[in-house]
């Protein structure tokens, strides 16, 4: 066991994976000499070298649509997208092709690819630094989407992802990148993708959060004592664990979901579909969202109007709780 | 050497068998062996009914769309005859000769355009990538497959196919500015037809040639004659040896004209006179190839009948088995979405079999 | 008044407003001289010279990005994406300019420009020719989302899309574009933005679609003559007119969404959500959504399974009349 | 002429005035009226200043991020310099000086910087696009500007900037092929400060220089001494004419050097070495205009120290009241999304302000 941040958690995932498998490469913009612009895989380009860890002209669609040829040639390319909100210019293959190569060649070719994306609000950044694009990706078929909100799982889930027969994108809480450590093995594991994770047991209210989100929501808890909640850890956005929210909510009755996202058109949208289409009679008040406004993410001076903070949570916690059956 | 001759500063366009079938440049003629020349004329021909007959059919309702690719035989033959079985064939949607002669079937090719995905399930050996309809973004694809090529030091050479309208696309730049910066083993070709659908290539692409933008990228550009296959064979075949070198990719220009619509949806007659299509049906690829052949005793009047005929019925036969093809399997649109069913798939999927046997469709 | 096809409305549409305003320009891959591949834009280069109406290089970025700077300086552009499916490497134009250029300069400039795009399967149509991407736009604060489903709607609503002071992408259901014909007036006129169009009122149970599925809800709805539906014709998909989907579920108590996007993170968990945040404590049944399913839509062999017709919203409709309250 | 004499082609750099400050090609020295050059200096000496004192206010921890362009100014002025009143400026990130001489004022820019959206709002008059976060989508504006101006003959021509970096981009490629297809009045400047980043422009850019990339649209290129103001108003003024003249866009490539970090949160001793950062520092614009304005007696040393307090005291008074400027209202974030408010923004908008209330934020 080591002591970790979910940045060195990562970094490590890359590092095991790379060492295992010389199939594994990774790139994109400034990724290789420098190592990322947040560090994130620093120091593979001196283990692995030039040919496996390299740097790419700014060039999104580039980036990701060579790792479509790369993976239909025999690699598993672990690509970065520098910013989730620099990730448009590669979206078009991302839905063409990324997506598509396994159903539109019925089988023939599948792409064991990983589209890394620090993402989220919450550290005072420039504009399009900021975002929180969940639902543009999973929205889309063929595509996996998962978020860690630990360094245990920041580690379990990326070396999964690497290890995927399908594509993953793989979007990284960038505020909690180095918010906190937490003991995790040394060696290489695994923690399965499309499983939500119990982050707390609880029988009041079901909460349902990732990435940063998840601690913001533990730290609510702290302010209200006497609710009794679960809170599960999304983990996987797509394809979601519908059955562990379920099994929550007809324990609860209640839902609450947090998420910086935008709120129209959002993920929590999703859940709470599903939870209407599997759980509706169990339901004892509606089903609650706190998201991100809709409106485009705020530079630093007007940021803490959108952030959502553990008072808020805690505030729309009673108020949901409140609500009677 | 070539590369140097034909600097397309110089905007001089590499021809070696004109538009009659004679030799015009003796010193270039590449040597390619008869068998290869036998592959690439019977392919031509085969493609060539193939494509027409598609048209019929659509025009008859029994196929669906169709892009011919008429008229552009020997940029794809000429291209692909000069590449390894080993090598990488990287579509665009208006390559049918180069898919057949790298091992995609006809009925493979009709099943597609007849509109099942099992149509681009090449088999297992055939190293083709799907027909890849976004434009330009099979560029990046090609880069990505010659960059896997030159980590592990396979050999394998990418060839990629774009049309002239294609090369407007960010999706072109990017990569080609991807495999430029790592000297990858790749050759795109340019299908020069003049046109984007309706839409002129001079009137919205300002570059002198297609072939000049290789500059952009710091590499080779050639422009080629499209309907000469000695041409393209030899400005591939010089490519290929770069890309084998290590030296980097390639753009090739093949000036060429497409001589029927854009899809079976399209009335060229909209945007183009009946005089310019004469006059490029005077370079038809076709003749030119068979006139070259003859003379040089490879081929006879007689043996062309003979293929004519087989070749006729080959293409009746794979479009009969492709009509009896039938509708694609419900499973089928589900199970290739990811390697295992999820929940909410087969949930999905379950739901719809239930409505079906209840309302007994 | 004249008889006309949602093809023939949207060329009128777009014909009386170059006519009475020359800041608007409408281009496009193929849109000039040929007029469009489904003949849209047909007859306008003809009449308004080619400065005002153009073909563009195949280059959705630079179709969208200029329509930007156009904008900015006093045009007012109508572009179009030839497919839906094609919209994608535009895509990064819209979500990071066009649907924030007003937040960015705080008002000093708006883009009032309209991005056209046919959509949506059921033509027997070749891969990316027949998606529905709603959500994508939808998701995004700044853009407004127009889907007509009847030739009066089409022109009204795109004289209104381009009279707007916001971006709108405005998408057309090309299966329907010539598939019937409606008596409308023939000057200039308008729909609002904004509003959903109760297209049948009902009592039992509301039917909410757009674009061509509003006309299959409407031959479903013979086939169930005992149910008195609602059907709610959406017509702009964001911002969402919830107001008028609420007061109808207050009604009815029970809803069926109709949509061939992908069902996951799809439109109708919108309109869910919004339904239980607004109207909870009146549904009788679960919300129920009746959409593509959550795999690339098929080509045409296998497209009959994926498309939406009369008989399965029946059937879908009659087992939501059957739960009970 | 000019963009003959400097064909890309012939890798011949422009320069007029050299790094010492002298006249190195006489012929070729621009007419430039006296209010203008004092006005280019007297923006460079304040540019610098704030750009300087923006790094450390970061420092400080006063500031938020900051992109520094110490040492790229002369590329900047030498280009808007050219300009007319009536254009537009449509930038990348990195061009306070351009701005500062366009018309925004440094309280704005320190504002943007500070996080703060007022910071983009310029005044009315002035014709100059926010700041562009996504590399290369600016061209396509500045394309899309400089269409409604040939439309509308208003002779508005738009500058646009772009770094090295940015040229690989898909959005760079499909902005220039689209203002060449119409001939369009846009120049576009390229700040080679040879690097991206971390990324050195050698190691990612095949391309000999990135001037010849213009003959990939058909148009004229010039690779020109960044740090030289004169050298880059020529370029520019040609380039200018040219746009006025319905000939079309012109890609100008400023060789220069970003002197500091890529933004605050860069460390450029990752990747490089500062003899490399030294060697640049000779070549400092700057310093050579200075000595060239003094050598032409437009200015002297003593004026200079009066300008240097002067433009210090100015920057200070600026980011003072950036420092004042507190906090965005709640309003502010909802009421630019559309020109009303949406019923549902309204009321997130409204159940947020009660949550403040209730919990007495
Ligand atoms: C990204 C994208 N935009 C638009 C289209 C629609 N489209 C299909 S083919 C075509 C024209 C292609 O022209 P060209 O590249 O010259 O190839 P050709 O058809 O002549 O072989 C267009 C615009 C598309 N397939 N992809
Ligand atoms: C589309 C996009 N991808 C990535 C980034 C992140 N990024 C910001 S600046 C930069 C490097 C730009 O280099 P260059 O164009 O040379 O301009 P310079 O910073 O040197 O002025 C990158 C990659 C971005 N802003 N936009
Ligand atoms: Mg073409
Ligand atoms: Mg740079």
């Amino acid at each position: 066991m080591a002591v970790k941040t979910i940045l060195q958690a990562i970094n490590e995932a890359l590092d095991q994976s790379m060492e295992k498998d010389d199939s594994v490469v990774v790139y994109g913009e400034d990724v290789g000499h420098e190592g990322g612009v947040f560090r994130t895989t620093a120091g593979l380009q001196k283990k692995y070298g030039e040919g496996r860890v390299f740097d790419t002209p700014i060039a999104e669609a580039a980036i990701v649509g060579s790792a479509v040829g790369m993976s239909v040639n025999g690699l598993k390319p672990v690509v970065e997208m520098q910013f989730s909100g620099f990730s448009l210019p590669g979206y078009n293959q991302v839905v063409a092709h990324v997506a598509r190569f396994r159903n539109r060649s019925r089988g023939k070719y599948h792409l064991p690819m990983v589209v890394r994306m620090p993402y989220g609000g919450g550290v005072r950044a420039l504009e399009h630094h900021s975002e929180s694009l969940e639902t543009l990706y999973a929205h889309i078929p063929g595509l996996k989407l998962v978020i860690p909100s630990t360094p245990y799982d920041a580690k379990g889930l990326m070396m999964a992802a690497i290890n995927d027969a399908d594509p993953v994108i793989f979007m990284e809480p960038k505020r909690i990148y180095r918010a906190f450590k937490q003991d995790i093995p040394e060696e290489p594991y695994e923690v399965e993708i499309g499983k939500a994770r119990i982050a707390k047991e609880g029988n009041d209210v079901t909460i349902i959060a990732w990435g940063a989100l998840v601690r913001e929501v533990e730290k609510a808890m702290k302010q209200v004592d006497d609710i009794d909640a679960e809170i599960i850890d999304l983990r996987t956005i797509s394809p979601m664990d519908t059955e562990t929210i379920i099994k929550s909510i007809k324990k609860t009755g209640r839902v609450l979901i947090v998420h910086e996202a935008y709120k129209s058109f959002g993920p929590a949208a999703e859940i709470i579909s599903r939870i209407n289409e599997e759980a509706f009679f169990y339901l004892e008040a509606a089903p609650k969202r706190l998201t991100g406004f809709d409106v485009t993410i705020p530079l630093p001076k007007g940021e803490h109007h959108f952030i959502i903070d553990p008072k808020q949570i805690a505030y729309e916690l009673k108020k949901l709780m409140a609500e009677k059956a | 050497m070539l590369f140097k001759d034909f600097d397309p500063l110089k905007e001089e366009m590499l021809q070696i068998l004109d538009q009659k079938g004679n030799i015009v440049n003796d010193k270039l003629v590449p040597k390619i062996k008869k068998a290869t020349l036998m592959k690439m004329y019977k392919t031509m021909v085969l493609g060539r009914i193939a494509d027409d007959k598609a048209v019929q059919f659509q025009r008859q309702g029994r196929m669906l769309t169709y892009a011919p690719n008429h008229g552009q035989e020997a940029a794809q033959l000429g291209s692909i005859a000069a590449m390894d079985d080993n090598d990488w064939l990287v579509l665009a949607f208006r390559e049918l000769n180069a898919m057949l002669y790298k091992g995609v079937t006809l009925e493979q090719s009709y099943l597609y355009w007849y509109g099942n995905e099992m149509g681009a399930k090449y088999d297992e050996d055939v190293k083709v990538l799907p027909i890849n309809v976004p434009i330009g973004s099979q560029i990046n694809h090609a880069a990505g497959i010659a960059y896997a090529s030159k980590l592990n030091k396979t050999g394998e050479v990418a060839l990629a196919f774009i049309g002239d309208g294609g090369t407007s696309h960010g999706e072109f730049h990017e990569g080609m500015s991807f495999a430029a910066a790592y000297d990858l083993p790749m050759i795109v070709v340019i299908q020069n037809n003049h046109y984007a659908i309706s839409t002129p290539r001079k009137k919205v692409i300002k570059s002198k040639t297609l072939a000049q933008k290789a500059i952009a990228y710091g590499i080779p550009g050639i422009q080629v004659d499209g309907n000469d296959p000695l041409a393209m064979y030899l400005a591939v075949e010089k490519a290929r040896e770069r890309a084998a070198n290590g030296d980097g990719p390639t753009l090739i220009e093949a000036v060429t004209y497409r001589m029927g619509p854009h899809t079976t949806s399209d009335n060229p007659k909209l945007y183009r006179e009946d005089k310019e299509v004469q006059e490029w049906a005077k370079k038809d690829p076709l003749i030119r190839f068979k006139k070259y052949l003859i003379d040089k005793k490879y081929w006879s009047n007689k043996k062309d009948e003979e293929l004519q005929e087989t070749s006729k019925k080959e293409v009746l036969d794979a479009f009969k088995k492709v009509e009896k093809s039938g509708l694609v399997d419900l499973e089928d649109i589900f199970k290739y979405t990811y390697e295992k069913l999820t929940p909410n798939l087969e949930k999905q999927m379950n739901a719809y079999k239930k409505y079906l046997d209840e309302v007994g469709e």
